[in-house]
Parts: structure tokens; sequence; C-alpha cells
């Protein structure tokens, strides 16, 4: 080894197959999911320490108990953090340019405790920026019923 | 709250076409295969540290070295593991459970070599394969040069 | 902990954007590389800890092919499926249960074969967050960054000036990928815009690369010449990304603060020496200053203007140029652990910084670091 | 010797069937655990740290812990994830006797899993080899080629159980025997998936012949279950619990992937059915637990058996007869509920396997059965000294962990 000449590349092998899941969301999920159908935002809430998760969760972290009271949250929520996107994220798992910038942001609806991160309607945000949720009852994937979020007002 | 056993699924996957690996053994084994179109010959590599030799050739060894020297090893082959599709010849077994044509799987140890290559057996009743048992490559008229070409053996007469 | 588990070994390869060789030689030559340097046979170790991760491996079980190469054949071997720096938990707990006196541990992973930021994106909550596209480690981060800005005052062009003081020092790092010899924040902001603030040199370049450490009881150290002792150990799992404040690392915090205490350390900013940490883009460091104890909270900017950090500050941070010059995920955190190691032991080269008696090294797994574990290394 | 003794305070089993659409990854979990906290009358506050681990490509879902954690009380805890395939929850209950014996932590919370029915399991199982499998393609080798040489649809067990067949003259009415005994004791454990109380050898060998020599009835099921076990140090568990289980020694071994190496390279693990490093594995937990003699101290013994033929052959390799010994054992009934030495009380790997989770229920049987915690399965005889098993990667990694009412020494 060591002295020899430049070494042929090695070679390379790939597959083409894509394995596919299905998770299933559990009951507290449902309940979200059913709820945005209904243009509603269900959060749950532990009976504890009154932590509001949004998305429900079954269990409370912080408390380790049954997460079983539901709140109907507002729409309203505020920006807790935010980042213009310039690239997303292409099928190979490269980062490819954006056509035009897009604003994702995490926001804390109000009243919960944790944060949904979302898409922001418009050019520009900052954190503190107060938003609402904009949800689309119709959409075909549940995952599309919490469209996107555009500030207040 | 309602609680329902099925759940909506959200589907998705792993786009495990985006991977690529790497491999040297690639490489190695073309190059038995080109042996054996060409030449006939079996070859396999052999570890500089601790003298296993590995066929179908490997590009590291156990015992931390890398075997870079090519040795040629014979033809004939010892049984370690074996299987059968199509069970005709066991007890309580049916014939009509058997299904297309019945094949004798075995891991073979080649003489002169340390590790197994997986082969079919032919010429011989399932009930009279054994562990240990002696075979020899049957080689094809034609050799393609690839991992059909090593895919018979009969046994050995000795 | 004192003098009882000691690293007296360890081996890095270059990291590379696509070195020419399969993950499994790429073991092999560290394994015996670490092997070597410690003056052993494959024979003489006890146990082995890879550590790697099955989705950037590609394969299930991606530990099954490293018997051979990370020399565990027939040896008692395991796998940790986060950084190297918790194999280096892992092997240390096997030593000091008395089980085991050496314990060669391993962290890999090739970006050359996997899947961009697949694996990343893989991490999120599948019921949500997976299939909505929004997040993943880069997009997760510049959130994390933000909200840090938000709270801590600090501007882009701090953080640029973070990453231009790594890149600086990597240039005098013969294993690291990406250097820049005298960079400054404003090379650093001009650089492809990712997710604002982050830019392509605020991040951590994913690679290919290996590296592994020799580890041993103090019985089987007894006769090794510089020794580098652990000397306290903290880890912690922090919540979801989406259900804790981003604004402070709080599990690095606490395993900060478990790690001192084992090490009695009471204050970091003075008895610290060195410190090596994990930093997948350059925000995380600052606000590893405030959970490492080196500053206030919130102070991470103000302490980084300060040049304290600096090759010539009073507590140089990455001196290795940190995972902003090489990031071969999995083998990262356990390369900090060995930058650490290399200065106490003097045999760091032209990053040398002088008189490094106490060092620490920081490992993290996970989105937004998640996962964090901290180490105080010292000498004799 | 472990700076602290180790024991087991508390065992903790979710439902185990074949798909739990109710519930998502993290609550399945969630079921284990708080059962295990239950079990041992403990509470989150009271761990130090916690171990996890499965076989991710079942669930496609990359570190599951980082969003599930928060669901077993891990919230601000240390966490150590060891994933090692099929041996996975043997490898996450060994995590937890070194965390504990190190003397680091007191009590630690180990957790394995699987929720199979969120993949697709065929494909979960083919990530093993679906890199070679590209390699071979590169070699123009066609992959119906590959997979007939492979065992077809039962893998590699088909080679490994007709040659310990040869070797240990074992017969197909054996293996039906085995299904049969695990089956029925499957029946007396409400954690079990494939209950068949009452089945019999010759109803096993008339299910479906898959290929020589393994039946539908020699096979595991495919489960969605986790299970949770709490370790702690011997003094807090003599306070917790007037009668723990000790683990006494962990050990782990591993031979080269068999049936073909790298993407077909030839590999010196020549014969699946040798599993020398199980051997190896069993040699050393022995040593380091002071068992001179395993026949005659041993009680109990869970080998790791999705395949029947792994019941016996891993009787054997666990060092608890000479090799081929193992039927006619089988036919004296010692390996019964009653008998002198029980197999797999629980009924299984071949009656419930949810993969990551399955060597960690393993250990947790000889936990229960140490502790008189068994109910309708308990054993018959006094349960002094048990052995547990994991199985896994490509035939080739071993673990096996030491359990007793009795500290070391």
């Amino acid at each position: 080894m060591g002295a020899k000449a430049a070494k042929d590349p090695v070679p390379r092998a790939s597959i083409p197959l894509n394995p596919v899941f299905n998770w299933s969301v559990g009951n507290w999920m449902e309940v979200f999911y059913d709820g945005l159908r209904e243009g509603k935002i269900m959060g749950s809430k532990c009976p504890a320490c009154g932590r509001v998760s949004l998305p429900p969760r079954m269990i409370c972290e912080r408390c380790f108990v049954k997460a079983e009271e539901w709140v109907e949250l507002p729409s309203t929520a505020t920006v807790q953090a935010c980042t213009t996107a310039s690239v997303k994220v292409a099928e190979n798992g490269d980062l490819v340019d954006l056509d035009a910038p897009e604003i994702i942001a995490m926001v804390k609806h109000d009243g919960a405790d944790t944060c949904i991160a979302a898409r922001l309607e418009g050019k520009e945000a900052a954190v503190g920026t107060k938003v609402e949720a904009v949800i689309d009852t119709g959409a075909e994937n549940v995952l599309d019923l919490l469209a996107s979020y555009k500030a207040v007002g | 709250m309602e609680y329902k056993n099925e759940t909506i699924a959200i589907e998705g996957s792993w786009n495990l076409a985006s991977w690529e690996w790497k491999f040297e053994s690639i490489a190695l084994i073309r190059k038995t295969f080109e042996a054996m179109k060409n030449e006939r010959k079996l070859m396999a590599n052999k570890c500089p540290g601790c003298g296993r030799v590995y066929f179908l050739p490997k590009p590291y060894c156990l015992c931390l070295s890398i075997p870079d020297e090519w040795v040629e090893i014979k033809d004939t082959a010892t049984v370690t593991t074996y299987t059968f599709t199509g069970a005709w010849a066991y007890e309580g077994i049916a014939d009509d459970e058997v299904s297309g044509t019945p094949q004798i799987f075995a891991g073979v140890v080649f003489d002169g070599s340390d590790t197994k290559t997986v082969t079919m057996l032919e010429g011989i009743e399932p009930e009279k394969v054994h562990v240990g048992m002696r075979v020899k490559l049957k080689w094809p008229e034609e050799v393609a040069g690839g991992l059909t070409d090593l895919a018979h053996c009969v046994p050995l007469e000795e | 902990m004192d003098k009882e588990v000691a690293i007296i070994a360890y081996a890095q390869l270059p990291y590379e954007a696509d070195n020419n060789m399969s993950r499994e030689v790429m073991v092999l030559k560290a394994t015996r590389a670490a092997i070597e340097a410690a003056g052993l046979k494959r024979e003489d170790l006890d146990t082995v800890i890879t550590a790697n991760n099955d989705y950037n491996d590609g394969r299930t079980i991606s530990n099954m092919r490293l018997v051979e190469p990370a020399g565990s054949w027939h040896k008692n071997e395991s796998k940790v499926e986060m950084d190297g720096t918790f194999g280096v938990l892992y092997a240390l707990t096997r030593i000091l249960s008395g089980d085991h006196d050496i314990a060669l541990v391993v962290g890999e992973s090739q970006a050359s074969v996997y899947g961009g930021i697949l694996p990343g994106i893989m991490m999120l909550d599948p019921t949500f967050d997976r299939q909505r596209w929004l997040l993943n480690e880069v997009s997760a981060a510049a959130l994390q960054a933000s909200a840090y800005m938000a709270a801590a005052g600090v501007s882009a062009e701090q953080i640029a000036a973070v990453a231009a003081k790594n890149l600086d020092n990597a240039a005098l790092n013969p294993f690291a990928l990406r250097s820049l010899k005298g960079a400054d924040a404003k090379k650093v902001l001009a650089s492809r815009p990712l997710y604002s603030p982050i830019t392509e040199l605020m991040t951590a370049p994913r690679c290919d690369g290996a590296c592994a450490v020799v580890m041993a009881s103090a019985k089987a150290a007894a006769k090794v010449e510089k020794p580098v002792w652990i000397k306290g150990v903290g880890f912690s799992h922090d919540s979801y990304v989406t259900e804790r404040s981003l604004d402070s690392m709080g599990s690095l915090k606490l395993a900060a603060d478990a790690c001192y205490r084992q090490a009695g350390i009471e204050d970091p900013a003075s008895q610290i020496d060195l410190a090596e940490v994990h930093e997948c883009f350059a925000h995380e460091e600052l606000m590893a200053y405030e959970a490492l104890g080196f500053c206030e909270p919130l102070q991470g900017g103000v302490f980084f203007d300060s040049g304290a950090t600096r090759l010539d500050g009073k507590l140089p941070v990455n001196a290795s140029g940190g995972a902003l010059g090489a990031n071969a995920e999995y083998a990262t955190g356990l390369a900090r652990i060995i930058e650490a190691a290399m200065q106490i032991r003097g045999d760091a080269g032209r990053h040398q910084v002088k008189g490094v008696k106490t060092a620490v090294a920081h490992g993290q797994t996970g989105i937004c670091a998640q996962e964090n574990i901290v180490y105080v290394l010292g000498g004799e | 010797m472990a700076k602290n003794e180790v024991a087991v305070v508390g065992v903790g089993l979710s439902k185990h069937v074949s798909k739990r659409r109710d519930v998502n990854i993290a609550e399945l979990v969630w079921e284990a655990v708080s059962a295990c906290y239950e079990d041992a009358g403990l509470k989150p506050k009271d761990v130090d740290a916690f171990a996890t681990g499965n076989m991710p490509a079942f669930e496609g879902v990359n570190l599951p812990e980082e969003w599930g954690a928060g669901h077993w009380g891990a919230y601000n805890k240390p966490l150590l994830r060891i994933t090692t395939g099929g041996t996975t929850g043997g490898s996450v209950a060994h995590g937890g006797y070194y965390l504990v014996g190190s003397g680091l932590f007191d009590t630690v919370m180990c957790i394995a899993f699987e929720k199979q029915s969120d993949g697709n399991s065929t494909m979960g199982l083919n990530t093993v080899a679906l890199a070679d499998a590209a390699a071979q393609l590169q070699l123009g080798v066609d992959p119906g080629f590959i997979a007939s040489f492979g065992g077809g649809a039962v893998g590699v067990a088909v080679y490994q159980a007709s040659s310990y067949m040869k070797s240990s003259g074992c017969t197909t009415h054996h293996l039906d025997k085995v299904s049969a005994l695990c089956r029925n004791n499957a029946a007396l454990n409400p954690y079990s998936h494939l209950k068949q109380p009452g089945l019999t050898p010759e109803e096993v060998a008339k299910t479906t012949l898959l290929q020589y020599p393994i039946r539908f009835g020699h096979v595991c099921p495919a489960t969605d279950g986790a299970c949770a076990m709490l370790f702690t140090t011997g003094e807090k568990a003599r306070k917790l619990t007037d009668k723990p289980a000790y683990v006494l020694s962990c050990a782990s071994a591993s031979d080269e992937a068999a049936l073909v190496g790298i993407s077909g390279s030839g590999t010196t693990n020549v014969d699946p059915c040798e599993q020398e490093s199980c051997k190896i594995a069993a040699a050393r937990a022995y040593e380091i637990a002071g068992i001179k003699d395993p026949r005659n101290e041993i009680d109990l013994a869970e080998p790791y058996s999705p395949f029947a033929h792994q019941l016996l052959m891993f009787y054997e390799r666990l060092l608890l007869c000479d090799e081929g010994e193992a039927p006619s054992i089988l036919d004296s009934g010692s390996m019964n509920l009653d008998g002198e030495l029980p197999v797999c009380p629980s009924g299984g790997v071949i009656s419930t396997n949810a993969i990551g989770a399955s060597a960690m229920e393993r250990v947790a049987e000889c936990a229960l059965q140490i502790m008189g915690k068994c109910g309708e399965r308990q054993v018959k005889k006094d349960v002094h000294k048990a052995v547990a098993h994991g199985w896994g990667g490509a035939v080739n990694l071993n673990v096996v962990a030491v359990l007793s009412d009795t500290p070391r020494r």
C-alpha cells in the first residue's frame, strides 16, 4: 500500500427502494386532528401541573401523569422563534435553493405551553409577533389542516 | 373522549434510494469472477496477518489486517451447512407440500479457503447430504464470470 | 472520580468529504491505529463499543458489519446509537463495574453514503412534524438561534465571528476538512444562506470519518505514559424540540453540573484550561459557554467578544476548529474528547495551547442538541 | 465484580399483539414503563438514568426516544440509547447492569420495544441486507437468486435448523414439540402474543411447510410490544422488595456475520448452528457470576428462540448440556414448567416477538420467575439462578445474563 499511485475509486452501490411506514397517531393526536376538521384547536392539559400541550400528548413529561383534560385553545399565537428559509430539503436529502424565501416559525398558542413549527404567511416576522392559525378544514391530508399562520390584524 | 381502536395513520417513507454505499469487495469479487471466466481458476485473497483465506475475497480480516495476497484455491469443497426446498424425502411431509423443483442449498468451504460459499448440490438424495461431506464444483460449460458459475456442486467420489 | 479510568490512546483519520474506502475499512484503519498507539494487540481488548446510527449507515443492525473491523470478533461488544462520547460513557461504566479493564470505543459515519439530512428528519415526531417537511436539523437550529438571539441580544455578526474563529483554528489542524485561515465574520455571513441567520459556513460540514479511543482501568493504565484521566462525566436528555425553550441549552447545563460535581469543579471559568465543544452550528458554541458555566446566562456573546475563547485567550474553546472544522456524525463528539486529550498530553501540534491541565469535552446527539454529555479530563 | 450489587426491582410489559393502532410508538412504550414503575413502587423522580433501544428500521423513526421519552419519565434525565438488532433488549438490560454496577447511578430504567405494525416487518428485516444486495446487483447477481440462496422467506434459519438437526439427532417431531411447549406456556402468560392452549405437536406438524425443516408453526409472529425493567443497587433493592432478582453478570460475544460476508464475500462463520459466540458469552457470564457447573446450578433458562430448533440449539450453546443432548432432555419433560430445568416458561420468542424488546423479555422473565411473580406460569421449582439469552445480527450476535435470588458471593 502506501507508496502506490492513486488507488482506483472504491466501487459504489445503491438500490432503488423506499421502505414505507404508516404511523398510527394514537388517540390524543386523533382528537387534535378531529378538532382541526371542525376548525378547533384542541390541546391536552395535565391535571397535576396544568401544563397544556399542543399538539396534544398523552403523558405530561413533567409530572408523568396522563393529560386527560382537554382545552380548546384560541387560534391566536405568539412567534417564539423564526427563520427565513432560502432552501428546502430535496427528496435525496440535499438542501436546494427556494425560488422565493419562506418563513418558518415556532409559534406558541395563547394558553399553550409547547410550540408548533409552522409556516408563516408574508415575508417578514419577528420574535414576539402575534399571529393566528389558518385552518383548512377541507384539506385532504390531515397534516395540511393546520395550513399556516398569518399576522393578526 | 371516545377511545378509538384504530387511529389515523400518517404515511411516510425512508428514501433509501438516496443512500450509496462504498464496497472494496465489489472490485475484489469482480477480479475473482474474471479469473473464473478467463482461466477457470478460483482466486481467493489471503490475510497477511493470520493466514485466513477468503473466498469470495473480502477487503478486511477479523484480525485487523487487510487480505491482499491472491492465492488459487481448489474447486473441491466440504459441506458445512445445508437446507432444502421441497422436503420430499422427509418424515411426515406429504408430496403435495412440495412445490417447484426441489433444490438442495449448501454452505461449502472450498479446499484452500477458510470461508463459506453457498451453492446448490446436485446428483444426491437430500437424506444423504451431511455436514462434512465432500463435493466438487460443477463448472458450467460456458463460464459466465459470475456467481451463477458457483451455483452447482456435485458429490466428490474419493 | 479520581484516577479510576484513563484514556490511554486514540486515533483519528483525516476527515474527508468522500473518502476512498468503505465504512468497514475506514473503521478498521481507525481501530488499528488506536490499538497500535496504545501499544496493544487486538487480543488485549476486553470490550468494544461502536457508536453509529442505522439510518446514517443505511442498514439495520449497522454494528453487525463492524464486528471484524472494530476488532470485536468474539469480544464483549455493544453499540451505542448516539455520538461516540456516549460510547465512552458506556465503556466507562463497563470498566468501573470491574468486569473489564481495557475498552475500545469507535465512532463513525460517511456522509458521502447517506442521503443528506434525511436521517435527521427521521428523528422528528412521526405523528406530526416528520411529514410536514418544515423542520430539519438546520431549520430547527435556525429557530434555536433565533430564540437565543432574541433572548441574549446576540447578533448574526457575533455568531459569524464564532465560525470565523473556529475555521481559523481549523487551519492549524491537519485532520480538519474545512478551514479558512484568517476568516472573518463578513466572509461567513457572505456564504450561502440556508435558514437565517444560518449560512453555510456556520454549519458543521457533514463528512466521512472515524475515530477511536482506547480506555483503561487504573490497574491497566499503570504502565502507560501520559494517561488522560476521566475526572467527571454528566449527561442529560432534553424535551423534544417543540416542547422546550430553545433559548438556552438546559440539558447541557444539567450535564455540566453533574460532571463538575463529580470532578470537584466549583468555578469552571477559572479551573478549566480548555474546552472542546460539539457545536453543530456556530451559535451553539455561544449557548454552550453559558451552559458550561464559563459565563453567566445570556452572556455568551459578551464572553466571546472578550476574546477569552480564542486560541490565545484564557479559556480557548475549539482550538481544533471544533465540529465546524469537520463533522463525521457520531464521531464528532468523540473527536472532541480526543482533541482535549491531545491538548492535555501536549500532543496537539500547531494548535497546542500551553499549560492545559484540565479540559472539558462535550458531545451531543439529536435535533438542537437534545442529548448532551460533558467530560472533565485531566493529566497527572 | 461490579462495584455495586445490581438487582431488578420492577418489570413492566405492554399488551403484545400484532397490531396496536390505537396508540403511537411513545404511548405503546408508556404502557410497559408505567407498569414497571408501579411494579417497583417507584416514580420517575427516583430514577437516575435511562437506557433504551429498539430496532428502528421496523418503525421508520430514527432515535425514537427524541420525541417519545417524555412519555417514559426521562425528562431532564441521563439517557443512553443502545441498539444491537435482535439482541437490542438484552443489550439494553446489560446497559442497566453496567450503569448501576459502575457506581455512577443507583436506579436505572431500561426500556426496549418494537411497533412493527407502523412499518412492514419483512422490509424491516430486509434492511439488514439491502446494502449488501445493492453490491451484489453491481456484480450482476439476480436478486431472486440471492433470495433463494438466502433460505427464502425463512432466511438463514433453515440452514441453521438443518445443520443442527443433523448434528444433534433432533427430528422435526422435536421441533413440533418445542412449539407446542412454548405456545402452551404462552397461553398462561397474559403478556404473550400467540396463545394456543392445548396445542399438540401433531397440530404443529400440520401447519404449512415454509422450507425444510421449518413449518409455519415453528416460527415467531410479528408483534407490537414493549418491555421495561428497573435496575437498582442491592442495598436499595432490599429496601424496596423482599425478593429482588440480582443480576450476577452480563456478557456478549459476536461471530462474523453468517451466510455471506460483506456484499457476498466469504465468511469464516461457516456453520450457522455452531454459534461459537454464544458459548463464549455464556462461559464468560458464568465465570463472572461464579457459576462453575451451569448444568446443575442453573434452574431456569430463557434462550432466545424465534425458530423452534433454536430453543434446543441454544440450550446446548448456553452450556446447559452436552451438544446433541437437548432433544432427549426435551423428551424427558425436564424443560416443562414442572421440570428440572424449565425452558421458556414465558412462551418464548416463538410465541411473542416485538423484536427490539424480545431479548429484554428473556431477562424480565428470569427476574419475574425468581421474584415469584409469574402467576399461572410460575415454575414449580424454586428458582435460584436463571440464564437469559439474546440472539441477533446476521446469525452472529449473542448476549447472556445470569440472574439469581442471592447477590454475588
